[in-house]
């Protein structure tokens, strides 16, 4: 699946985006992925909300290979 | 209701025409958030404001039609700057009709308050006067 | 605090300018009250204002002053029509400038609670299109 | 002490203001003088405010022949 990063998180993962190959994962399988490959993550796990092609997901989301997955920091528009 | 969303990297016109939203309006306001010449303390002479696009536009609307169910509002101009938006410009610009300002007046105040909490945009990076002006050079 | 108050008679601009009140300000926003297509159930083509102008002005004023003290407010401008006012067009017009929006937003709504309490100016006619009619050609 | 009507009082006392002369008068003083003069604003007299040369007065307010008094009916601007 398609991950994207924003503001502070590209500047911890050194990229905009990434593919994560994993089949069918829920929200803690997701996270236990994204930490491996980024282990700087994890301290923003508790502050980042999960979005699933453009809508932020519910606690039992499931993620598949054709999902575009965004980790939305804490958002400052406006 | 008719609902415009733009996410633009070019300045908010300073004149936008309200709507021909007909003899039914009572109330137009059109509220500009603007970058101030200070963030967290320091002088900054601009900010860098990054979207996840589809997503943002997606969010607003998916708000106001959330906030306007039940209501009367007749239209809602949404315009968010992207990329670098220098001092004194608007980094937003809203703009609601309604047959009666306290609609207008509420669902503007409530709609600020959910796009800074769930709208995915961000104040990516302040930028000085100097750092503002090598940029432009480039 | 710069406040500008007019009462006229003739149509207020599509486009004021907001105030050149340089980095400080955060938020700007305006406000239109225009007449409505209909009053007290009937079809109107205009309604009619009228205003005791000193007293009006005073109280505008006052108003403002008594509501952004302590506040950091930095412009206040209020346009109000007098004599006939065909639908569709702005009665008032008011607008802010304040370095956060919930100042500007908290002013606005609690200005116009105030002014349709206090404010000595009346819609003292509603006049259909013929009675419209006749006038212009007066 | 000249005298201001508006909107609908107009109507009533088919005059846009008068001369009342009256010497130094508190509001019911005032009113009773007004009433005189135009004795269908008796019926307004709850509803109408007083101001006295451009401010709403105060409840022991008094009126003397140089003051400008205007009958304020309630307002509907904006």
């Amino acid at each position: 699946m398609r991950i994207l990063f924003f503001a502070h998180l590209k500047d911890i993962t050194r990229c905009a985006e990434m593919n994560l190959p994993g089949g069918d994962l829920d929200a803690d399988g997701l996270w236990q992925k994204l930490i491996e490959a980024h282990p700087r993550l994890d301290q923003f796990r508790t502050s980042v909300r999960l979005a699933k092609n453009s809508e932020y997901v519910r606690r039992d989301a499931r993620f598949t290979d054709t999902d575009e997955v965004a980790l939305i920091p804490p958002v400052s528009g406006g | 209701m008719k609902i415009e969303i733009r996410l633009t990297d070019i300045p908010i016109a300073e004149h936008l025409s309200a709507p021909a939203s007909g003899v039914g309006a009572g109330a137009w306001v059109e509220f500009r958030g603007m970058v101030r010449g200070e963030e967290n303390g320091g002088v900054i002479a601009a900010l860098e404001y990054e979207a996840y696009s589809p997503m943002a536009e997606t969010e607003i609307r998916r708000i106001i039609t959330e906030l306007t169910s039940g209501q009367s509002c007749l239209f809602v101009r949404v315009i968010h700057r992207v990329g670098i938006v220098p001092v004194g410009e608007a980094a937003i610009c809203v703009g609601i009709a309604a047959r009666h300002r306290a609609e207008a007046f509420g669902l503007l105040t409530e709609f600020m308050n959910r796009l800074k909490r769930d709208v995915p945009i961000w104040k990516c990076r302040a930028l000085t006067a100097d750092e503002l002006a090598e940029l432009k050079t480039q």
